[in-house]
């Protein structure tokens, strides 16, 4: 599976920052193992903006938890999974050592701020916290820093702002905070988990440009994770398609958008409406979105895809190249489109079985 | 709305409610079966002096109409609210109420203070030790000493305790144990504890003020003689702190702002004491504060069983009586403690819990 | 240009209006002795609603449109105006009389989860309000809850699950199904696919619109998802700050907004497109609070085509910029609490607690040339707010830079001949219009 | 689903009028038999026992209403009054009657089947009068094993009875209530709790049957039948009154003066606790305390939740000044300590006659009634605040339901999870605070010589170093014992209905006010 997910070696023009290969993380509990993220693979690259876009339960929120070390039981990270920052391996770090990752290397900011502040600590307070850990400043020195990042963040009036509590800040601004609070850990790369799902569009639209211009400023690398089709259009560079457990397609953004290739991503964009007349009526997909409680020997999809055949039950797809131009991979048995239905259901078997005895 | 205001605010309602616990006690004591001349002058009064002593009394007036319900009422919340608590009837008679009452207070404040003291040094660090250790053996161990605390009668581990300590029991060495005390009764250390120096003799307006030295010896000696008290009436608070203690930080440790710490490095160490401890404390308070409302109970039944001659051992011996003005007073200390401790838990909450907005009326 | 009115009226004369709304007010709070100001969630709306249409109703969290929707129903009692449903105002009804009315029009709520009684199977959810008025008989109720499931898209054997065996877009569709039980004319949606996937969405979008269809329904749709709203609806009424700014057909609303906000709500969608080149107008700040709303229009705090005083007009875009953000430093310090030795300070003049706002300011005009005549009163402000007068501040910079915006309502306009309805000063004569005002304003970014 | 089974569902619910589960029974007649006729025959082999409990209950809370009522309406009019009192008469005639007749009728656990009283015809001569000649030890612990094996028996088949009624004949495949039994099923801590809490339960309903004698012929009156045994000295067997082996087997901390646990005294009576000091048998003492302690606790908290239910309730539906007042009201009965309100009011009613109805158990019911309903009530607010706040309340009002309706269906359902689990907790201090006023005595707590925990802990308060440690320590091990496991089952409910939270810290603090 990952020999195909980065076989254009044109786009890769700088060395990824993150590079996540044959990720694997399954809750254990009584009844059934929940396998949430199922042998996922993609890098960031730095100065760029990945995105990831699933419906809930696609697993996309433990992708994040799980590269932030933040999986506790009954979660696990399965062996053979890896996470490699900035050349390190994350998967074999102690408690002790990813502390030293997290924070000063790679930032979190969660969907609700509401609740990813400390609500008995002012913001200030807050801050500078990650000012002293991740850089040692403290003091009077500390306050002047707090302020200027709460400024660069966008909070008018920054000085007053840190001896507030977070309850006193409006939604969009308890964002910023929580954005500032990262940012003073000076992180190299940043995920954000739907930052900006529970706010209103005019703040979203705030934080989305904020988060462009910081972007620019330190040259951050962003893996950006969201439900929305119409963020991710606008602030990835590349995005990774989420279905149950598994990424199903890679692409630029701009080529995602315009030739979608999964059946699973075409329907996605189909059914978002506003977009079209209403006379049109709305694509719909049937059916429920799976737990993926059971091994992927078949793809999650076919039991809700409109152009499913037998062999969708009983082989998993594996990501093959779609595009001549781009870097865009799909992990269905449509594909590759130029070869018959009996020759991509044995190339994608040849390549699940490619895969396993890499794995071993 | 600020802190002033409020205060202010939370003064007003505390006036319903202790009219409403007053008057309770009133209707009870003055709608209830007691006779009052029966009690103060046993069997053999004349006719003039039951006569005499009602009139005392308020229930009749001097012309032999019985004086009205209200009337009695109003009389009687009168001399409360203007301190005037009267005379004892049978616990020591003719003696002011509260001389009774501030000769008895020493020994149940210090029987309080350490019953506090104890009970939240020992159950809260207990509390956020098995929170932090949930659902292991350490947490089972301290969890269940939670569990007993809460279930135990104080009044019986008063009883098994005294009994351990006295002669022949496996804690007999307890007596002579550094210095020889007894854990019974009231000693009269109590009255030894502090010196007071008077620094400003001689300064006209501060000559009165004194600064109280406290005396070692006799601290030791008390504070080991009313240790197992404290510790008996402490018990189900200590219970009550191990578990809310337990809860609240495991309530702490799940949250998304302890993600969020994790997510900045830092450290384990500091999670736990800054960011947990702190929010862990805020459904301590209200059991912390509930320890007064448990020792005012309390201390009836472990004065009783340790024979100190206390406030509750007072309260008891004067229902006994039944000496009314006696058991008026007390219940009207009691309820002003009861709500102070409310308002000042409401007063503290707004300070360690900067989100409680002194808007809310709760 | 265009003509006011004190009310937008309905579009086309000939339909028959269902709801209609006048000058609709809902505060909350601000009674008895210790009670701050009022929170005018609502505060004074008109439209109308016409038989069988569906008329959107958007804004951002906290505008007042769910209130807005509730009051509709009468589960809020409304504070001031009238609602008149088919010619009688419900305003008016109690007891027997609204029970009997609210047959007529019910509601579908946001949260799936929220909105079912878990304890109660489905068949007893469906049932219920035909038992609260005693439908029929026992057997019509439970067939008329059988035909309700399958109208829609649930089968019979749900009758006797929990809602917890269903998925969200289920469980919307038993409260869809709950809310057609007693056969009402009229159904307030409020938010009902927001919490829902998209492809969720759009499976109980197009059930929403056959229903409408089959049973003749007018619905008032409350969407804070503009997406939504641009493909279900017939008429859009955008909300803020309790106010509703523009009112008009679905499809020209959104193609050529005239209201400010409106202009800037709809291009601050993302559009699932990344070739869209579209400059996205951001606002600036937060809406002020519901408590302290803006004495003229609402939006006035943060229009990006806010009229200027006449003084002022010369001066440059990042002035005005630090201004209105300036006001806005000024407005929150005057909300706060001082405190009693706040208070005690300011009286013997030694009160220092704002002396950072200097800080304040020079970062809000940062490498902005002030000129002399702003930068006076910018000063005297903050001499009045270091003090401990921050409302005199505030009362201060609003003598000194208030434009028509910020001291007068605005009126309706009616700025097509399709009967759409703008509340902006904008669009009276004497002003500017709105795009080149925003297009000018937006370029020199 | 099959096209004929959703076909059968439409025609169930519309031809009939009523689902009845008569109905489905008779379709399905097995699986109820099966449960059914077991059940039955549990309960008719103790049937007189069950009777005689419901007997004693109803009569009690007869007299002690009516009698409310008549002080009540005696203030007004003293003719209606005396309408009460003789319906009061009428009705505990008719109910005394009926439980002289069961208290007749023979049970299968009984002493006489099974008896363990009996004397020695030698020095170590064979039993008379026993089961099977056995050892009274050994008699009476066949019994006790008997009666408790029985009872948990019984209480597994109620529970089976649900299991029936869940797979055979609920229209529901699954409900919410599902979730919890299965939830609690798997807590360890929660059927510690429900075991304990079965266990005095059967020592309240079995009680005479379980001690090796009984509270009337032992206690209440020791002298009106002679008892045989084994005359030691004169080497014949003799007859004594109850009441004078009582007074040679005291229990006063010395070597002579003591009958340990487990041990005979000298007229051949078993006793498995020892003694009082009164030589009484402190096994057969706790059973009698239990049935009085369960009774009144179960009264007080009954009264109680139904208190705070209601206005809890109200608080949340209707808030603002319903619930400051409310607030007010308990604020204001707890600004009294509770212990202090108890003694008040037992002292100052200690000879009046209400103080007398349940040997003056149910006087202190209604005191603990009264004084823990606010613990409850500001438990139980929040979960009812919460449910308050949910959509489908509003949409309950948006077709016009009534206020009590929605608060019956919507409301009630959801805070009486948190009710039960508040309510065990505080039912701890309820049985401690009772215990603690039969301790203090002075004509406080449940009056002599109606046995009572506390009284006995009271007595051996001076033996607790020496070999009467029994009398203090036992009957104090007891109370841990169940207000442990009454802990416990809240415990295990609150997990129960919200696996999730793991328990607020808020409400718990409430309803911990144990501790007397």
């Amino acid at each position: 599976m990952s020999s195909e997910t980065h076989a254009d070696p044109t786009a890769g023009d700088t060395e990824p920052i993150l590079t996540v290969e044959n990720l694997q993380t399954a809750f254990y509990t009584d009844r059934e193992t929940i396998r949430a993220v199922d042998s996922i693979s993609f890098d960031v690259k730095r100065g760029e903006t990945v995105g990831i876009v699933g419906e809930s339960g696609s697993g996309k929120s433990v992708t994040a938890r799980s590269i932030m070390g933040l999986i506790d039981s009954p979660g696990r990270i399965m062996p053979g999974s890896s996470i490699k920052f900035q050349g390190q391996e994350l998967t074999e770090l102690s408690d002790a050592e990813y502390r030293s990752v997290r924070g000063s290397g790679i930032g979190m900011v969660f969907q609700d701020p509401q609740q990813s502040l400390n609500p008995v600590y002012t913001v200030g307070n807050q801050i500078r916290e990650s000012l002293k850990i991740n850089r040692g400043i403290t003091g009077e020195e500390a306050v002047e820093e707090a302020t200027d990042l709460l400024e660069a963040v966008g909070i008018p009036d920054a000085k007053r702002r840190l001896d507030e509590y977070p309850h006193q800040f409006s939604g969009g601004m308890r964002q910023r905070a929580v954005i500032a609070m990262m940012l003073a850990c000076d992180p190299d790369f940043l995920i954000c988990d739907e930052p900006t799902t529970a706010l209103d569009v005019t703040i979203q639209a705030q934080i989305l440009d904020l988060l462009k211009d910081l972007q620019e400023e330190r040259n951050l690398s962003i893996l950006f994770i969201t439900h929305d089709m119409g963020v991710i259009a606008d602030i990835a560079d590349r995005v990774n398609v989420m279905y149950a457990g598994q990424i199903v397609e890679q692409a630029p953004v701009e080529e995602l958008f315009a030739n979608p290739k999964h059946p699973y991503t075409r329907a996605l964009i189909d059914s978002i409406p506003g977009e079209h007349s209403r006379k049109e009526g709305l694509e719909t997909i049937e059916g429920e979105v799976p737990t993926p409680n059971e091994p992927a020997d078949h793809c999650r999809f076919a039991p809700r895809c409109p152009k499913a055949f037998d062999a969708c039950e009983n082989v998993p797809p594996q990501h093959v190249s779609v595009s001549d131009e781009h870097d865009h991979t799909a992990a269905c048995l449509l594909y590759p489109e130029d070869l018959t239905e009996s020759h991509r259901v044995e190339k994608h078997l040849s390549l699940a079985n490619d895969d396993t005895e890499g794995d071993t | 709305m600020n802190r002033g205001l409020y205060l202010i605010k939370r003064l007003l309602l505390a006036v319903p409610v202790m009219l409403f616990g007053l008057t309770l006690s009133f209707l009870i004591l003055y709608l209830g079966p007691i006779d009052p001349v029966g009690t103060i002058l046993g069997r053999q009064a004349t006719p003039e002096d039951i006569r005499q002593l009602r009139i005392q009394l308020n229930i009749i007036y001097p012309n032999g109409e019985p004086v009205p319900l209200w009337d009695q009422y109003l009389r009687v919340m009168w001399d409360l609210f203007t301190l005037e608590f009267g005379q004892s009837w049978t616990v020591q008679r003719q003696t002011p109420v509260i001389d009774l009452i501030v000769g008895r207070m020493p020994a149940t404040i210090w029987l309080g203070f350490w019953s506090v003291l104890i009970a939240l040094f020992v159950g809260i660090p207990l509390g956020l030790y098995a929170g932090l250790r949930a659902n292991t053996y350490r947490d089972y161990f301290a969890s269940g000493f939670g569990i007993i605390w809460r279930a135990m009668p104080n009044f019986w581990l008063a009883v098994i305790l005294a009994g351990l300590i006295t002669a022949g029991g496996a804690l007999d060495w307890y007596k002579d144990f550094i210095v020889t005390t007894t854990v019974t009764g009231t000693p009269d250390v109590l009255n030894n504890l502090f010196t007071l120096y008077h620094v400003f003799e001689g300064i006209p307006l501060l000559e009165a003020l004194a600064i109280p030295v406290p005396n070692l010896i006799p601290m030791a000696i008390a504070f080991k003689w009313i240790l197992p008290a404290a510790l008996v009436l402490g018990s189900s608070s200590m219970g009550n702190e191990v578990r809310i203690g337990r809860t609240a930080v495991l309530e702490s440790i799940n949250s998304k702002y302890v993600d969020t710490a994790k997510s900045k490095g830092v450290s384990g160490r500091k999670i736990i004491y800054k960011h947990v401890g702190r929010n862990a404390i805020i459904p301590l308070l209200p059991v912390i504060m509930g320890e007064f409302y448990l020792l005012i109970g309390g201390s009836v039944l472990v004065e009783q069983v340790f024979g100190i001659n206390g406030l509750g051992n007072l309260f008891f011996r004067s229902i006994l009586g039944p000496d009314i003005p006696l058991v008026m007073a007390l219940v009207f200390i009691f309820v002003i403690i009861q709500v102070t401790v409310n308002i000042v838990q409401d007063l503290l909450y707004t300070y360690i819990d900067p989100r409680i907005s002194l808007e809310d009326t709760q | 240009m265009s003509k006011t009115t004190s009310r937008p009226q309905s579009a086309a004369q000939g339909d028959e209006v269902l709801v209609d709304v006048t000058d609709l007010k809902k505060f909350y709070g601000g009674e008895g002795f210790f009670a701050g100001p009022p929170v005018k969630a609502v505060n004074g709306v008109d439209f109308t609603i016409k038989r069988g249409e569906t008329l959107g109703l958007v804004g951002e969290s906290g505008c007042g449109k769910s209130t807005l929707g509730r009051t509709l129903l009468q589960l809020e009692t409304p504070t001031e105006g009238s609602i008149t449903f088919d010619g009688t105002d419900v305003t008016t009804l109690s007891g027997s009389d609204l029970k009997e009315w609210r047959r007529n029009a019910q509601m579908v709520f946001q949260d799936p989860e929220s909105s079912l009684n878990d304890r109660m199977t489905v068949g007893e959810i469906i049932r219920e309000p035909l038992d609260a008025h005693d439908w029929k008989t026992k057997q019509e109720r439970r067939e008329r809850v059988l035909d309700l499931l399958s109208a829609v898209g649930l089968r019979d054997e749900h009758y006797f699950r929990y809602p917890h065996q269903f998925s969200g877009g289920q469980r919307q569709r038993v409260g869809i199904a709950r809310a057609l039980a007693l056969e009402p004319e009229f159904l307030v949606l409020d938010e009902p696919v927001s919490a829902l996937d998209v492809s969720v969405q759009a499976k109980i979008i197009s059930l929403l619109e056959d229903l409408q269809e089959e049973f003749n329904l007018t619905y008032l749709f409350i969407a804070h998802d503009l997406s939504v709203v641009r493909h279900i609806c017939d008429r859009v009424a955008v909300m803020y700050l309790g106010k509703i700014m523009e009112l008009g057909e679905t499809e020209e609303l959104f193609q050529d907004p005239s209201n400010p906000y409106t202009k800037s709500l709809i291009s601050a969608i993302p559009r699932p497109d990344p070739t869209d080149t579209t400059r996205r107008i951001t606002l600036p700040g937060t809406p002020p609070s519901p408590r302290d709303a803006p004495e003229g229009c609402p939006f006035a705090t943060r229009c990006p085509a806010k009229i200027r005083p006449e003084e002022y007009t010369h001066l440059d875009e990042d002035v005005w910029d630090g201004i209105e953000r300036f006001r806005e430093v000024i407005r929150e310090r005057s909300r706060m609490d001082l405190g009693v030795t706040g208070l005690a300070r300011r009286g013997v003049g030694r009160f220092s607690r704002f002396d950072d706002l200097e800080e304040a300011v020079s970062d809000l005009f940062e490498g902005v040339d002030v000129p002399e005549e702003v930068r006076v009163h910018i000063e005297q402000a903050v001499e009045y707010a270091k003090k401990g007068y921050p409302s005199k501040a505030r009362e201060y910079l609003y003598e000194e830079f208030s434009s028509v915006c910020d001291r007068e309502k605005p009126k309706f306009y009616e700025t097509s001949g399709t009967a759409r309805y703008s509340y902006c000063h904008r669009h009276a004569n004497e002003y500017e219009d709105v795009d080149p005002v925003i297009s000018r304003r937006t370029s020199d970014e | 689903m099959s096209e004929t089974t959703s076909k059968s569902i439409r025609e169930d619910l519309t031809q009939r009028d009523e689902l009845s589960l008569y109905t489905r029974i008779a379709n399905n007649p097995r699986p109820f038999f099966k449960w059914a006729v077991p059940m039955l025959v549990l309960i008719a082999v103790e049937f007189p026992t069950y009777a005689g409990v419901a007997f004693g209950m109803l009569d009690a809370v007869v007299i002690g209403v009516t009698g409310l009522l008549d002080a009540a309406i005696g203030l007004v009019s003293s003719g209606l009054s005396q309408t009460i009192r003789d319906a009061q008469y009428a009705v505990v005639g008719v109910l005394r009657d009926a439980g002289g007749f069961v208290d007749g009728l023979p049970t299968l656990f009984s002493r006489e089947v099974i008896p363990n009283q009996g004397y020695q015809t030698g020095p170590n001569g064979p039993w008379e009068g026993t089961f099977l000649g056995l050892e009274p030890a050994y008699a009476w612990a066949l019994r006790a094993t008997l009666i408790f094996a029985y009872a948990l028996f019984t209480a597994y088949w109620v529970f089976r009875g649900w299991l029936v009624y869940r797979d055979h004949y609920r229209e529901a495949d699954w409900t919410p209530t599902d979730d919890i039994v299965d939830n609690l099923s798997n807590h360890q801590w929660g059927k510690f709790g429900i075991f304990v809490l079965i266990l005095f339960l059967t020592m309240a309903v079995f009680g005479s049957a379980l001690g090796p004698t009984t509270v009337e012929q032992n206690i209440q009156s020791p002298y009106s039948e002679r008892i045989n045994y084994f005359n030691e000295d004169t080497g014949e067997v003799d007859q004594v009154f109850p009441g004078d082996a009582n007074f040679n087997s005291k229990s006063k901390g010395s070597a002579e003066f003591n009958v340990g646990p487990m041990s005979y005294d000298d007229y051949g009576r078993f006793h498995p606790f020892g003694t009082l000091t009164n030589g009484r048998d402190l096994f057969t003492f706790m059973m009698g305390g239990a049935r009085i302690t369960m009774i009144v606790s179960a009264l007080a908290i009954g009264g109680a939740a139904l208190i705070a239910a209601v206005f809890s309730m109200f608080s949340a539906y209707y808030s603002g000044r319903v619930d400051l007042t409310i607030l007010t009201t308990a604020d204001g009965v707890v600004s009294i300590p509770r212990l202090l309100l108890l003694i008040l009011v037992s002292a100052v009613f200690a000879n009046h006659w209400i103080g007398n109805v349940l040997n003056g158990g149910f006087l202190l019911a209604i005191i603990f009634a009264f004084t823990t309903w606010p613990f409850l009530w500001r438990a139980v607010r929040g979960p009812a605040l919460q449910v308050a706040q949910e959509e489908w309340i509003l949409a309950a009002k948006s077709y016009g339901q009534q206020p009590r309706t929605i608060m019956r269906k919507h409301m009630f359902p959801y805070i009486v999870g948190y009710l039960l689990v508040y309510a065990s907790m505080s039912t701890g201090g309820i049985i401690i605070g009772l215990a603690a006023l039969s301790f203090l005595g002075n004509g406080l707590g449940i009056s002599p010589p109606t046995p009572a925990w506390g009284r006995a802990i009271s007595m051996g308060q001076d033996y607790v170093s020496g070999p009467s440690w029994h009398i203090s320590l036992l009957p104090g091990l007891m109370i841990v014992l169940l207000v442990t496991g009454l802990n416990a089952l809240g415990d295990g409910i609150r997990d129960a209905i919200d696996p999730e939270a793991g328990g607020s810290a808020e409400g718990e603090e409430a309803a911990a006010g144990g501790g007397g």
